[in-house]
């Protein structure tokens, strides 16, 4: 393998991870942080096999998986909060406002 | 330079920004997806075949069809924030890419140093000779050898992500 | 095993009062009720017997000793000699008085409330019995924590505020105290390697120059440090007056009659003997510090407009004397601070149990809305009266004698000091004039009709009086049975 | 022998059957005190006897050990000599008296049973003061009498006036009283011992030679603010008149023969210490001189009828410490003696007046009372004679002229303080006339308050006590009467096993006759002065003062101002610092309080839900430490 490559894979995934970032800093829609969650740990998951692939070794694909179940779970909940918090009819035509939830306990 | 990797690099970080910037939850998920496409394409260019088949199976296929799903319920729409609202979330960004990268590239010793299996250069040098795709068996022989443990406390997360899901979405609270 | 009792009593009594009491919904006249008022009474008076029985027969020192943690050399050690003889006498006394003084006033989840007192009353019996210093940090904290509860779940209207209030400094000196236990502990066990909380082996420690004196001093503010904050000390005692004044009545008879006297019994048996060459450097400042106290608590108490923040206030000029006696470093001005703690708890506890009585009746403990209950209700006003007398510390009562011992004491150690504690009785007289008369002289402010004292409060505080005159007139039935414990005391031969 | 103890034993049991016995109503109680006070004065009087009977050998009855004050211990015990047979006799004698004259005097008062209560309390603890054999026992009965005069200064306590008076009372006395107390202690720590007599004895050999040690002086000093602050003598005397609030019986019970004179008890009592301190005693004799002045000046400008009696009893006391401070002990206690008979029986008589009268207390408002009243004024009239030391009554006649023959004798600058007693017998003569021809001569005023009133409503109790003490002023002085006049010391002889006593120069007769006349003579003077003045006064009672003189009375009238210098000096500061009761340790646990709240708020606001700020926080920690790990 060619270290540029390396390299290239590897800022590949830190630009997608700041990517990420940023859309879950400026977005205020629960909906799409979740999103921007998603991207974060793909980009994770991506670093994680650029290390495997450099060293020919399985381990990062492992780890990979661990964090796609993770992803999983974490989808699956935050999906169901969603639907939740949707279904009470509030915020629900400005798009689930994670700011505005703040307060809302009720 | 590997031109498949590249291009799909390119084609990666066009989507991801797409993704968060859409207005509408719907066209941002499918930039998402295409955004997956590229990357498994990246990591099949790495010779990790396993992980592309299950970043389109699971992660394209069967994680992000389950926000489609939420999405056809509820119908997202978010206000695409101003220009301002993104002003501080860039310039963190660009930082943080800015020390990742001067990291990356500039400093490779820093890399070294942090890497434990290879101190000396000189294996490096030979790693980087082999070129060495990992076959999905040698991922599955690791993941129930000597991480059997670990999937099973995952087995348990995804479990708990259920239960936790399910009494979520109950309707009929008491 | 007899020492163990005076903990057992009071925790089995705790037990009782609370399952009588944990049925739901109770009101006041079920038996439930009865039944926890009845056993925190009868452990409280057993507890009182017992200690009597001991004065009486002369079986002092006693001693107990089990094995608790002999991991880290700390076991359950009792040991009563003529020091803690009279305090746990009293703590028999104002329990029982306690109990009493809440017999009508409290009817919400009685049943924990009396398991509350009996609780600290076994602290208190722990603190004033424990020869071993890690059963004495142990019962230190067990009676603060119900005495807790006492005040925020059952005071009156600023409760929250006072009881966070109590536990914050209480704890704060206790934390420092308990350090310097195991400072002490620590230095003593790698000189000697033996490794024990033992009292009569710590005794040694300061003295046998295991401790440098830079360390022997910190230890000791450690300990002064805990017992302060509950004499108080002046300076200190900003939790007292809001303790005091929001806690129900039997709390403040616990609280001013026995947790107070914990700090100066703590004083007396460890800070002292167990440092002496150190307190011998702190006294003088130590003498003021207790000056301090008694002049500034005096001037406060006569601002007060609420009677039982005013009897906080001279709570806090009262126990100045107990500092200033001990660290004269004098045997009468040590004389005079037991003399002074014990008249104090009567006089005080008595006089709390007064304003109690006067708060359910009038609904007010403001002077300025009392006034003329002499004539309406004379029983009160004679024991008003009375009380009155023994707080200005007439002759004739325990407190006269607390406070000449004191005096003398300081006399012989610091002249100053002594003309100073010397204006503080012109202002003990001042302030305390000055609430007995607007409360009973002069007209009524407002219309009302006041009941009298009922006979059992009156025998209740008549019990307190009788026993605060046998003191002032005949002191030397508790001094006789102070000295037995001298030798053990005397520390580096400063007392 | 062991009789003493049933003296105070039976007011005191007296004081606490009143003070429990609910069913006592009506008379019963004040027969019941009476009894209790007459009781201890016949056990008074057979004590005496024994005691004279006995050869007068002092002797100590100890009921059990109270305190052990360093080396010493202190008992409850009571010492008998000749002194405390001389102050027991006064205090149950007056004091029965005084008793049998309120049973109807104070009848109808609310609160009877009490009052006879307090009073047979007051006898018990002035007789345990009088017989003392130690110091602190006799502080207990000292502040034991303190107590009992601020309940009866402030027996009717519904108007706050009075109790403000009653608390005045005790605590400027109190003042004297910790004096006292450090000088006890001064006396335990450096002589090891608070007996009376043998602390005298130790001083004498351990600060001895007189006048060169400080402790004696300082010792001396302590004792004598105790004993200022009691009999009210300056600077602390300013109690005495407002204590006249109190009901007229325990004026003169308290405030006129004996408590008041306890000072003067107290310091003949502890003469080995003034002894060994003659610049105390001279401050003693100093302050004697200056009190009796003032406070006839005082009594010259009142109008309250008690008052002037008050401001009178202050002088007199003067008159005692000025013979204390001259080292006439005996003269002292004489005149101590006889001052409680004269002063008690002004008390009464004027007590019944006002009472006859409705409680009218201006003297201007009464005149011409002699007819009406004529028991009231023929025993008013031999108190007032004993006051001026007028003949034919001895009582003043003969301790006065006793006192101010030793000041002479005593020569030097002695000779100064002897001047100034004979400017207090005029002003003595002058307040005293004054008030006998404004309340009993001269034309009824005010629409004749008591024109409706007489004395024929006086039952026995009343009259009886009121003959009795004139009596007892005609021959009282006879116990030690003059030498020019024939007279033996019979009192000064069986006081000298007590006090010691200095015997007069060879008498000269010349010298003699002059010392008796002279004082004689200018109280003689007096009544037409006083006669002047009071119609002076007469005139211009309802006019607001204009010049000099009347200005000079209305200042006299407020007891020159002591009142108001001390309420500036020492009772505003202390209150304006308790304020409102606030303390300045709570407030600045309450700002630590404050400042522990701000913080966490701080803290707080960090926690503040918002998922994007934690990020925020989260990513900018991350861009942080990656820098420090790069660079």
């Amino acid at each position: 393998m060619n270290p540029a490559d390396l390299e290239l894979a590897l800022g590949l995934a830190a630009l997608l991870f700041v990517i990420g970032l940023a859309g879950m800093l400026a977005r205020r829609s629960l909906v799409f942080m979740l999103l921007c969650a998603e991207i974060m740990l793909n980009a994770g998951g991506f670093a994680f096999i650029v290390a495997g692939a450099r060293w020919g070794a399985p381990d990062g694909q492992v780890i990979f998986i661990f964090l796609l179940v993770t992803a999983a779970a974490e989808v699956a909940v935050g999906l169901a909060l969603i639907l939740a918090l949707s279904g009470q009819g509030r915020g629900r035509p400005k798009g689930l406002d994670a700011d505005e939830m703040r307060r809302g306990g009720d | 330079m590997n031109p498949v990797l590249a291009v799909s690099a390119a084609v990666a970080v066009a989507s991801t920004v797409a993704v968060v910037i859409q207005r509408k939850a719907v066209h941002a998920l499918l930039y998402l997806i295409v955004s997956f496409f590229a990357l498994a394409v990246a990591m099949l260019a790495l010779g990790a075949a396993f992980a592309a088949a299950l970043e389109v199976v699971v992660y394209a296929g069967a994680i992000l069809v389950l926000f489609v799903f939420v999405l056809m319920m509820i119908g997202v729409e978010g206000p695409v924030p101003s220009l301002r609202a993104w002003l501080f979330p860039a310039l963190l960004a660009i930082l943080l890419f800015a020390e990742l990268a001067y990291a990356l590239f500039a400093r490779p010793e820093l890399l070294e140093a942090l890497s434990v299996a290879a101190p000396a250069s000189g294996a490096a040098q030979v790693a980087y000779a082999v070129p060495a795709p990992v076959p999905p068996k040698a991922v599955g022989l690791a993941l129930f050898g000597p991480y059997a443990v670990a999937a099973e406390i995952a087995a348990f997360l995804l479990l708990s992500g259920l239960v936790g899901a399910y009494h979520l979405g109950r309707r009929d609270k008491a | 095993m007899i020492l163990a009792l005076f903990l057992l009593i009071p925790l089995a009594c705790a037990l009782v009062s609370a399952l009588a009491g944990i049925r739901p919904r109770e009101t006041p006249g079920r038996p439930s009720v009865a039944a926890s008022r009845i056993a925190a009474l009868l452990g409280s008076l057993a507890c009182l017997a017992l200690a009597l029985a001991l004065w009486l027969g002369g079986a002092v020192p006693l001693q107990l000793e089990l094995p608790w943690i002999p991991a880290i050399g700390a076991s359950f050690a009792l040991k009563l000699d003529g020091l803690s003889l009279p305090f746990l006498a009293l703590s028999g006394l104002l329990g029982s008085a306690a109990v009493l003084a809440s017999w009508k006033g409290i009817a919400d989840r009685v049943g924990a409330f009396h398991a509350c007192l009996a609780f600290t009353l076994a602290g208190i019996n722990g603190v004033f019995l424990a020869s071993d210093l890690f059963l004495f940090a142990f019962a230190w904290e067990l009676m603060l924590v119900p005495m807790f509860f006492v005040i925020d779940i059952w005071g009156h209207e600023g409760r929250h505020r006072a009881a966070i209030k109590f536990l914050i400094f209480t704890q704060s000196g206790g934390l420092l105290m308990i350090a310097a236990i195991a400072g002490l502990y620590a230095a003593q066990g790698a000189r000697t390697g033996e490794w024990s909380f033992a009292y009569d082996k710590l005794l040694g420690a300061s003295s046998s120059g295991a401790l440098g004196s830079t360390l022997q001093f910190l230890l000791m503010l450690g300990f002064f440090a805990g017992f302060a904050v509950k004499l108080p000390a002046f300076g200190l005692h900003a939790w007292l007056p809001d303790a005091h004044t929001e806690a129900p009545t039997a709390g403040s008879i616990l609280l001013a009659g026995l947790l107070l006297k914990t700090g100066g019994y703590g004083l007396a048996r460890f800070a002292i003997p167990l440092f002496p060459e150190a307190s011998r450097a702190l006294a003088p400042v130590a003498m003021w510090i207790g000056v301090a106290g008694i002049l500034w608590g005096g001037v406060m108490a006569l601002g007060q407009g609420d009677m039982k923040r005013l009897v906080a206030y001279s709570s806090v000029s009262h126990l100045g004397f107990v500092l200033v006696g001990l660290y004269s470093l004098d045997p009468a001005g040590r004389d005079g601070a037991v003399i002074q703690m014990l008249s104090h708890g009567l006089s005080t506890g008595a006089l709390f149990m007064l304003v109690g009585a006067l708060q359910d009746r009038l609904g007010t403990r403001e002077l300025a809305r009392m006034g003329g209950i002499m004539r309406e209700a004379p029983r009160m006003g004679a024991i008003g009266l009375a009380l009155t007398l023994a707080l200005l510390g007439l002759p004739g009562s325990g407190n006269f004698i607390g406070e000449l011992l004191v005096m003398f004491g300081a006399f012989k150690s610091d002249v100053p000091a002594a003309v100073a504690v010397g204006l503080g009785l012109v202002l003990a007289m001042a302030y305390a004039l000055r609430m007995f008369q607007l409360a009973f002289h002069g007209e009524p402010a407002e219309q009302r009709s006041l009941r009298d004292l009922g006979a059992l409060e009156t025998a209740t505080l008549g019990a307190l009086l009788i026993v605060l005159l046998w003191v002032g007139l005949y002191p030397r039935g508790v001094l006789s049975l102070l000295h037995l414990a001298l030798p053990g005391l005397s520390g580096g031969g400063a007392l | 022998m062991e009789l003493i103890w049933l003296v105070p034993a039976f007011p005191l049991a007296g004081a606490i059957a009143l003070g429990l016995g609910r069913p006592l109503t009506g008379k019963s109680a004040g027969i019941l005190g009476s009894a209790a006070a007459g009781l201890a004065a016949a056990a008074a009087c057979l004590v005496a006897c024994l005691f004279v009977a006995g050869g007068q050998v002092p002797y100590t009855v100890s009921l059990w050990t109270w305190l052990d004050l360093g080396a010493a211990s202190q008992a409850i015990a009571f010492s008998v000599d000749a002194l405390a047979i001389v102050m027991i006799l006064v205090v149950t004698i007056v004091g029965f008296l005084i008793h049998l004259f309120s049973i109807e005097h104070m009848a109808g008062e609310e609160g009877y049973r009490r009052f006879f209560a307090y009073m047979n309390l007051f006898v018990a603890f002035m007789l345990v003061l009088v017989l003392a054999g130690n110091f602190l026992l006799l502080y207990l009965g000292w502040e034991g009498v303190g107590l009992c005069s601020f309940l009866l200064i402030g027996f009717w306590f519904r108007d706050r006036a009075n109790g403000a008076a009653a608390r005045k009372a005790f605590l400027v006395t109190r003042v004297g009283d910790v004096a006292l107390l450090l000088g006890m202690l001064l006396i335990a720590a450096s002589l090891g011992s608070l007996d009376i007599g043998e602390a005298s004895r130790k001083a004498q050999s351990a600060w001895a030679p007189a006048g060169s040690s400080s402790l004696a002086m300082l010792a001396a000093a302590l004792i004598l603010g105790g004993a200022l602050g009691k009999s009210a003598q300056l600077p602390l005397h300013t109690w005495l008149p407002d204590a006249m609030a109190g009901p007229s019986p325990v004026s003169a019970l308290i405030h006129a023969a004996t408590m008041v004179t306890a000072g003067v008890y107290l310091v003949a009592r502890a003469n080995a210490f003034f002894a060994l301190a003659p610049q105390v005693l001279e401050v003693v004799a100093v302050l004697g001189a200056a009190t009796l002045l003032y406070a006839g000046l005082c009594a010259l400008a009142q109008r309250d009828f008690k008052k002037i009696l008050a401001y009178s009893t202050m002088s007199q006391i003067g008159y005692m410490f000025l013979a204390l401070g001259a080292s006439a002990w005996t003269g002292a206690v004489f005149h101590l003696a006889t001052h409680a008979l004269f002063k008690s029986l002004l008390f009464l008589a004027a007590g019944a007046v006002i009472n006859a009268l409705g409680h009218e207390r201006d003297v201007y408002a009464m005149g011409a009372l002699a007819k009406k009243m004529p028991l009231l004024f023929w025993t008013f009239l031999a108190g007032a004679f004993g006051l001026t030391a007028l003949p034919p009554v001895t009582a003043g006649l003969a301790s006065k002229d006793a006192i101010l023959a030793r000041l002479w004798y005593v020569g030097g600058d002695a000779r100064l303080l002897w001047w100034a007693a004979m400017a207090g017998v005029l002003l003595t003569s002058l307040y005293t006339f004054r008030m006998i021809f404004l309340v009993f001569a001269g034309p009824s005023r005010r629409g004749g308050v008591g024109a409706s009133s007489h004395e024929g409503e006086l039952g026995p109790s009343t009259t009886i006590p009121l003959i009795a003490l004139a009596l007892l002023c005609l021959v009282g002085g006879l116990l030690d009467f003059p030498r020019l006049m024939g007279g033996r010391p019979y009192f000064g002889a069986f006081l000298a096993g007590a006090l010691p006593t200095a015997p007069l120069p060879e008498a000269d007769t010349a010298l003699d006759l002059f010392l008796s006349l002279a004082p004689l003579i200018l109280s003689l003077l007096g009544i037409p002065l006083a006669w002047l003045i009071a119609r002076r006064g007469l005139e211009r009672r309802d006019i607001a003062p204009k010049g000099a003189l009347p200005a000079m009375a209305a200042i006299a009238r407020e007891g020159f101002g002591f009142d108001r210098v001390y309420a500036f000096l020492f009772v505003r500061p202390v209150l304006r610092l308790a304020g409102k009761g606030v303390d300045f340790v709570n407030l600045a646990s309450e700002g630590l309080r404050g400042a522990t709240m701000r913080l966490s708020g701080l803290l707080r606001s960090s926690q503040d839900g918002r998922p994007r700020r934690y990020l925020g926080a989260l990513a900018l920690g991350a861009l942080l430490l990656l820098a420090a790990v790069l660079i």
